[in-house]
């Protein structure tokens, strides 16, 4: 048998959320090819992967994760949609296959003991909101200038969209901001009521949880009904260029999250276009590459390749990785400055580490502006606050356990 | 003289299996009357839809034999073509425009016409043929009485000024006396304006009253024809169609005996 | 002359009135029974269950319910996703609600819940017809989307929304296998279609059919449109119910709202127009056809193409997909508007007269 | 209050929207009797043509005008819609005559996703923009009045304008020629339709094309405003409420249903949404029309519906 | 001959001297009127039992909309109709179809995707007792209870002579034979009154004379009491008892046969010069 590391990718690059879905999937495939081009695989395994087209829908999710787990040296999934992650939540647990949602999915999987196969990696919606609220506290002057002021969230009506509500509502509590919910219907295509609940609730800032056509149509209508668009701040799911592209000049000033950076110059984005678009063998256009969403494909794809990367060294150079061995590789990812710049990814992501408890590692972000061309950043790394973090993530994970009458893993079982 | 109308040995079938005509061969001359008589399920209807290429909507085709226009091979044109040539169909079952009133339903029927004079006299010879309509021409037409829908049907092909009309059972719904006027008019339209018609009906008496020559249809075959008088005097079709076989016409009430039909083919 | 009922006479009307009055078709039912239970099983890839069969029994399960209000009942609905929402839903929360709620009853007491969100927005039917109806059935699939989306008491105070369950059992025995899962969804869809096709072919059935055909002369020989149409939307909404709830519990495991959109009530009105409105067998034509083929295109589109030297990516595929899809619908129609069932009946009566060709 | 007018104001302006999708629905439902899903699918693909050839003429033809670009994309999106028309007819209508209503729906469902895979096969399946100029800002009016003033979006007011005259236009047609009698007829009954000798098929094409360019303009229009992509075919599913109220046969039903129903959703939403959780606009819109069914099944201006025995 | 008005003596048939039975029907000043459209204007008349009452007169006279009356498909403005000494203001279909009317229709109002046999087994629903829950386990008295109804209907349709069409979809039949469906239906109903609009159009003579048959069969053996609408002259003035006359909404004759046929204001209305 050949040595071959599977790599499944589920996609969408149809229906209303391809806009977006479709650079990150690239940016997934040609990291791939680049490693293959570049280094020969991952120590002489060659890595192969297949598409399967999701639509984002749930049901053909779970269609493509069936066709495709069974496939030999199959690695992880990356489902690319919070929906197909609850629903196989329950199915990789059965099958033992992790599942690697970077920044999107549940928020309380962070919590190793309790998901065991679950891995939000370097970010989820709780970290991702804290993060945009540590921002608006730091430009106001602190978390107290933030009392009375009214803070809306703007979002995609799904779960995806509601699972930084709880975060939100704690935070209100502790620094006095009052929070008002508007949600849009998905997908998003009609959200004149939203912004007009807005003009009337005139609030100080609106957080925009969308994804595909809604940030875009959120933006026109927050054009149309005036609402300043330096007030926006939106998750890194809403902060890529197709967002903003044809609202141009509509969304100067419009800020989001960036997990990441955008453009071509970091080293490995360099080598995508030297071993693959140069070649060829590129997957989409080539001016899309290395551009917001394609970057964290890339990086998603990273972090699989170093899990099993990481898995070899403790279970054999050279050999094909068992989901199970993967896992154990992304529990104990150690990516610091010194590998990151190494494998040509200095500046574009924070260090990250992992361990049997925490799935997450850390959430470091920026908030970047879109200024009329580009996303510029304009402000410096954060770091989502643990401290408050963690005892929602031990707490809905307890709920989690004991609703399913599940245990939590035992200790034992980290340290093998 | 060439028949105006020739349908040669056409077969059909319905939802591709249901065989209804085996072979079924008619002529129409120019200016003539022609009667098609038959029972329940003898095909008339089929053979009228056969001609005016309305059959596609019943998901019926004409598998075998050829049907002739005035010499044209007419299986392939639009019943719109052949309402251009002047082939008009009165479709049984009245079939009117239900949300159209009847004066809009007329009026639709002079789609092929141009001529706004035309149409107006059309219109004004209609409404003299059936007085009853023009009382109800502001009534939508599914809201008139059967009737008064069979008139607005046979009114509505006249429209179309036509020189052939395929009359499916124009006399059914009707009054004694309207039916009388139908065939009046048949008549009228015939010598006048030399329209030619041919007759699916089931009152056989007035039929071959008015018709100059006659099929007689038995489960998808023409089983007997000739000229209208020998029809009429024919002893078979004296007691099977006009009830006047062995002497005088039977009372209604009298009529006891079971299992009677004749049957002229197996 | 091998498929005919020469000779088969019957000698009582109760003979006459079996489901399957041809030798033949009896025999084989039962060899299709059979193969159902025992070899499929046997000869299933694990790949199979859980991506064909076992969306394709429950799926069949719910078009069945479809076609009771639209083919039978000729009510169209568009709000059957709702439908099968409520019953997911509804199945849930008695499940997690109710201490040791077994898995079985669960699941029926879904349906019911669908059953009275059935009656509910089938109580406009007694004034609203045919495609406004139609149009106006949309209302309970938006609605059940919104309800379930947000008022948290239905998902069990989750904060996205997004619900799950496990370690599902019937009488003891885990559902932990694909074949398991397979033969519990398969014996639902058996009784089911049982009971069903009892129903459309007892008085209730000719009931429904007489609205559908001609509602006022329905009326004049003392039919009552409002128990007729009621029942008919309990009875579908019933068996949509269910199939909702095993969608939910067997096939996804963990759903939100999206899993029963108006997409998924257009694909229900898909299976039973292609498979043949007013016919069980119908629905399971229908079923199949909708759910197999995007699969099978999916997976051999890509081969195929290359066989023509054409290599498309997964998105051309989507779109071919969709062309083929859309085509396919309108081919089916264009051959035969009354659906897969009637094509398949068309051909029985062919085979009979074979070999003569009428 | 003034939040009140603003809001009736958009809600008003959100029908006229809504009221040019659905006209698409009644065009061919009056003309033919069919129920097109399909309309839906008509706008993007014609959205999807316009920008693209929008945007790929200049690079064709090295003319950089937007006025140019944007007239021949129009002209070239709307021969295109015709061509659709026609294809549709001698592919599907014709073999479809004399069909059930349920049959009908369904093909015009199986054209929508031909057409959706079709669309963006040839176009892609990426955000694109239409640009006609049309005004993005919003300008406040009677901020002297009220407090905040009221929000105008002068795109809306073009958008809303443009669809009066279109709506105007063909309730003139079918009101007046011939040919929407014949048209109606059709709908009533296509095989007496044909006895008579109106064209089915000539018919059919003409209506699917106006019914083609009238989704031309509202996808010009919504495009313009949201951007061109596949969602935009959903906006098809906001307009259904509109044309059952206004009734499947009325022209100006269109408009007065887009008026009711834009209004009744957007004032549910802001005034009602927020006391239970809000998002409840789409269904609202669907339960105000169906109110309404109760009242008149046939929707405020439809044709009665006749059931005689 | 006169007719006794006194329901409780029994009269004889004007036409054939059959002994008739009371008043069962009465129709007494009905009104109706559509818009601006009179349908009919202050109707009056009974049926007896036992007898075939025809109503004729020119097209749109009001005869069918009179029978839409009696089984509550219309409502009249004005009047009452009686019904074995029940006054009813307002007829309710399902009711009258309990109460054991039963009729055809002009304009064939069958159920056009089912297949013969069912048809005629609706008529039958009105006696169905098992509720859902039986009917779709269709196990003991439901399956029992079927096949006592599916007998009869066989009768009917043993009656009728369309066997051979039994499972064939009514909608594929032709328009004669669909007729005689109809009437098969509403015989199922087992009614005492039976409504007949125009049963014998679109047939041809042999076809009327059975058609004819079946209805004085229905008459003689069951009883049943017959209002039959007809254009065929010959048919109404062979079997029927009394016959009324509409026109334009009035009632302009009423008595036996051959009264009704020498009234001049019939003749002018309806019958025309040459009968
Ligand atoms: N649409 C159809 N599908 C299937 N069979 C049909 C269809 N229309 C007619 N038939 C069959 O074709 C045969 C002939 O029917 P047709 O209507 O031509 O008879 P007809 O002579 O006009 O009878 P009638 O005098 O009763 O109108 C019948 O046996 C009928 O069952
Ligand atoms: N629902 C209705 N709405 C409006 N007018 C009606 C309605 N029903 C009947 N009419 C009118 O009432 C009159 C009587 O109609 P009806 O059907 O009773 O006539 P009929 O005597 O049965 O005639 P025919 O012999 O032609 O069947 C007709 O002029 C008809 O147009
Ligand atoms: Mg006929
Ligand atoms: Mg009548």
């Amino acid at each position: 048998q050949a040595k071959e590391q599977f790599f499944p990718l589920l996609s969408y690059r149809t229906g209303p959320y391809a806009p977006n879905g479709t650079p990150w999937a690239n940016g997934k495939q040609d990291y791939l090819k680049m490693i293959n081009a570049r280094d020969g695989g991952i120590n002489g395994v060659k890595l192969t992967f297949e598409e399967c087209e999701t639509g984002y829908a749930t049901d053909k999710g779970v269609e493509c994760y069936e066709r495709l787990k069974t496939r030999p040296g199959v690695t992880l999934f990356d489902p690319q949609a919070t929906g197909i992650t609850f629903a196989l939540t329950e199915k990789v647990a059965n099958d033992k296959i992790p599942l690697i949602t970077l920044g999107y999915g549940l928020s309380v999987a962070q919590d190793g003991t309790a998901f065991k196969w679950n891995f939000p990696i370097m970010g989820s919606y709780w970290t991702g909101a804290d993060i945009i609220l540590q921002h608006l506290a730091k430009t106001n002057g602190g978390w107290d200038k933030l009392k009375g002021k009214k803070i809306a969230l703007v979002y995609h009506d799904s779960p995806f969209g509601k699972e930084p509500i709880p975060l939100l509502q704690e935070r209100a509590r502790m620094h006095g901001f009052n929070l008002e919910l508007i949600p849009v219907t998905a997908p998003g295509v009609e959200q004149k009521s939203a912004w007009l609940q807005v003009r009337q609730q005139r609030p100080d800032y609106v957080l925009l949880w969308g994804w595909g056509v809604m940030n875009s149509t959120a933006l026109k209508e927050a054009q149309a009904t005036g609402y300043p668009r330096e007030k926006m701040y939106g998750v890194w799911w809403s902060g890529a260029e197709p967002d903003v592209k044809d609202v141009g000049d509509g969304a100067k000033g419009y800020n989001a999250l960036a997990l990441n950076t955008s453009g071509q110059q970091p080293k490995v984005i360099q080598d995508i276009l030297k071993h693959v678009h140069d070649k060829g063998q590129g997957t989409g256009p080539r001016d899309e590459v290395g551009s917001v969403l394609y970057t964290r494909g890339v990086i998603i794809q990273m972090l699989g390749v170093e899990a099993v990367r990481r898995a070899q060294e403790r279970f054999g150079k050279g050999k094909v990785m068992t989901p199970d061995q993967v896992r154990w590789g992304l529990e104990n990812l150690a990516l610091d400055q010194k590998k990151l710049d190494a494998m040509g990814f200095g500046g574009v992501l924070r260090p990250i580490s992992t361990s049997c408890t925490d799935h997450m590692g850390s959430t470091w972000a920026r908030i970047h502006t879109w200024d009329g061309k580009q996303w510029k950043f304009s402000s410096d790394w954060y770091q989502a606050d643990e401290q408050i973090i963690k005892p929602m993530v031990k707490a809905g994970a307890d709920k989690y356990l004991a609703d399913k009458k599940l245990e939590r893993r035992p200790v034992s079982d980290c340290q093998s | 003289m060439t028949p105006i109308l020739n349908v040669n040995g056409i077969e059909v079938i319905y939802n591709h299996v249901i065989l209804v005509l085996k072979g079924v061969s008619l002529q129409v001359p120019e200016g003539a009357i022609v009667a098609l008589l038959g029972g329940n399920g003898a095909g008339k209807t089929t053979t009228l839809r056969a001609v005016s290429n309305l059959l596609k909507g019943e998901r019926g085709e004409v598998t075998k034999g050829s049907i002739e226009l005035r010499g044209e091979r007419i299986e392939n044109l639009t019943p719109a073509d052949l309402v251009q040539r002047g082939v008009v169909q009165v479709m049984e079952g009245r079939h009117c425009f239900a949300h159209l009133t009847i004066e809009e339903n007329l009026l639709t029927g002079a789609y092929t016409r141009s001529s706004k004079g035309e149409i107006a006299a059309n219109l004004e010879k209609v409404y003299a043929y059936f007085p009853r309509l023009k009382q109800r021409r502001e009534s939508q037409a599914a809201y008139t009485s059967g009737g008064e829908q069979q008139m607005c049907a046979i009114g509505r092909a006249l429209m179309a000024s036509p020189s052939l009309v395929l009359l499916d059972e124009p006399s059914m719904g009707l009054a004694p006396q309207i039916v009388e006027e139908v065939f009046e008019i048949v008549k009228d339209l015939n010598t006048r304006e030399k329209v030619t018609f041919l007759l699916a009906e089931q009152n056989t008496n007035m039929a071959l009253k008015y018709a100059g020559y006659g099929y007689i249809m038995e489960s998808g075959r023409i089983v007997m024809d000739g000229p209208a008088s020998e029809l009429a005097t024919n002893e078979d079709v004296k007691e099977f169609y006009l009830g006047v076989g062995g002497g005088q016409r039977k009372s209604f009430r009298e009529v006891k005996s079971y299992k009677r039909r004749k049957r002229w083919l197996a | 002359m091998l498929y005919r009922e020469n000779g088969q006479f019957k000698t009582s009307y109760r003979a006459d009135q079996q489901i399957f009055p041809i030798l033949q078709d009896r025999w084989g039912m039962l060899a299709l029974l059979l193969f159902a239970y025992l070899a499929v099983p046997a000869l299933a890839s694990p790949y199979m269950f859980p991506a064909v069969l076992i969306p394709f029994l429950i799926m069949a399960l719910a078009a069945l319910g479809v076609n009771i209000l639209v083919g039978y009942c000729g009510q169209i609905s568009l709000g059957s996703g709702a439908f099968m929402a409520v019953g997911a839903y509804g199945a849930y929360n008695f499940f997690v609600r109710v201490p040791d709620m077994p898995l079985i009853p669960a699941i029926l007491l879904g349906g019911v819940c669908a059953m009275a969100f059935g009656i509910l927005f089938g109580l406009p039917s007694l004034r609203v017809k045919g495609l406004y109806l139609a149009v106006a059935t949309l209302a309970a699939q938006f609605f059940a989307d919104w309800m379930f989306l947000r008022i948290k008491w239905f998902t069990n105070d989750s904060p996205s929304g997004s619900v799950s369950v496990n370690n599902l059992q019937v009488f003891g025995f885990p559902l932990d296998s694909d074949a398991a899962k397979y033969w519990f969804c398969l014996s639902f869809l058996v009784v089911t279609a049982l009971l069903a096709k009892n129903l459309v072919r007892s008085a209730i059935g000719r009931e429904w059919m007489a609205i559908r055909d001609m509602d006022v002369a329905a009326a004049v020989i003392g039919i009552r449109p409002m128990y007729a149409k009621l029942t008919a939307f309990a009875v579908s909404s019933f068996i949509v119910g269910m199939a909702g709830a095993l969608w939910a519990f067997i096939y996804l495991g963990a759903w939100e709202p999206a899993a029963f959109s108006v997409e998924q009530s257009f694909r229900l009105l898909f299976m039973v127009i292609i498979g043949g409105l007013g016919s069980i067998t119908g629905g399971f034509f229908g079923a199949a056809f909708i759910v197999v083929l995007p699969i099978f295109l999916a997976n051999y589109l890509p081969a195929a193409a290359s066989l023509v030297g054409m290599s498309i990516g997964t998105a051309g595929i989507e779109h071919a997909q969709l062309m083929i899809f859309g085509a396919l619908i309108v081919w089916f129609l264009v051959v035969e508007p009354h659906g897969l069932a009637r094509l398949w009946a068309t051909g029985k009566q062919k085979l009979r007269l074979w070999p003569f060709p009428h | 209050m003034g939040f009140f007018l603003e809001t009736l104001l958009g809600g008003l302006m959100a029908g006229m929207l809504y009221s040019l999708v659905a006209l698409g629905f009644v065009l061919i439902f009056k003309a033919s009797g069919v129920f097109n899903f399909a309309q839906g699918a008509m706008v993007l693909f014609a959205a999807l043509a316009m920008a693209r050839f929008a945007e790929w003429i200049p690079a064709w033809t090295g003319i950089q005008s937007p006025v140019f670009a944007n007239v021949a994309a129009f002209v070239i999106a709307g021969a295109i819609m015709f061509a659709v028309a026609w294809v549709i007819e001698y592919l599907v209508l014709r073999h479809l005559v004399n069909q059930e209503g349920a049959t009908l729906l369904m093909a015009t469902l199986g054209i929508t996703y031909f057409l959706e895979g079709l669309g963006q096969t040839l176009f892609g399946n990426s955000i694109y923009k239409i640009d006609i100029g049309m005004p993005k800002d919003p300008v406040i009016a009677f901020d002297k009045v009220f407090e905040g003033g009221i929000l105008v979006n002068k795109e809306d007011l073009i958008a809303a304008l443009i669809s009066a005259a279109l709506v105007l236009l063909l309730s003139l047609f079918f009101q007046k020629t011939s040919t929407g009698r014949a048209l109606r007829a059709v709908a009533d009954d296509h095989q007496a339709a044909q006895s008579i000798g109106i064209p089915l098929a000539r018919i059919w094409v003409i209506v699917w094309c106006v019914a083609g360019v009238v989704a031309l303009v509202a996808g010009m229009i919504w495009g313009s405003k949201l951007g061109v992509q596949f969602s935009l075919a959903t906006v098809a599913l906001r307009a259904l409420p509109v044309v059952i109220l206004g009734g499947l046969t009325s022209v100006p039903g269109a408009i007065i249903g887009g008026l009711i129903i834009g209004v009744g959703e957007k004032l549910s939403e802001v005034y009602i949404g927020p006391l239970v959780g809000g998002g409840i606009e789409i269904w609202f819109a669907y339960v105000l029309a169906l109110g309404f069914l109760l009242i008149r099944p046939q929707g405020l201006f439809g044709e009665k519906i006749i059931d005689r025995v | 001959m006169k007719i006794v008005d006194d329901p409780g003596v029994v009269a004889a048939s004007p036409a054939t001297g059959r002994k008739l039975g009371e008043v069962i029907l009465d129709v007494r000043n009905i009104s109706l009127a559509f818009g601006g459209v009179k349908a009919l204007t202050d109707i009056s008349f009974d049926v007896r039992e036992h007898e075939v009452r025809a109503i004729i007169g020119p097209n749109g006279a009001g005869k069918s909309s009179m029978l839409n009356c009696i089984n509550g498909v219309y409502q009249p403005q004005q009047g009452s109709i009686t019904f074995r000494g029940k006054t009813f203001h307002h007829m309710k279909s399902r009711q009258v179809a309990e109460m054991g009317i039963a009729r055809t229709f002009q304009n064939l109002a069958l159920f056009k995707g089912m297949s013969v046999l069912d048809n005629i087994m609706t008529g039958r629903n009105l006696r169905i007792r098992s509720n859902l829950l039986l009917q779709a386990l269709r196990i003991g008295p439901a399956e029992r209870e079927e096949m006592r109804h599916r007998e009869a209907v066989e009768r009917i349709i043993d009656f009728l002579e369309i066997q051979a069409y039994r499972k064939t979809p009514v909608g594929q039949l032709p328009y004669g034979l669909q007729k005689r469906v109809d009437l098969g239906r509403a015989l199922a109903m087992e009614p005492q009154v039976l409504l007949l609009d125009e049963p014998m159009a679109g047939m041809n003579l042999e076809e009327k004379q059975d058609m004819c048959r079946f209805i004085l069969d229905v008459n003689d053996e069951f009883g049943t009491t017959v209002v039959l609408i007809e254009h065929d002259m010959g048919v109404v003035m062979d079997i029927s008892d009394r016959v009324v006359v509409l026109d334009y909404g009035k009632k302009i004759g009423d008595g036996a046969p051959d009264e009704v046929r020498s009234n001049p204001d019939v003749i002018k209305a309806y019958l025309g010069t040459t009968h």
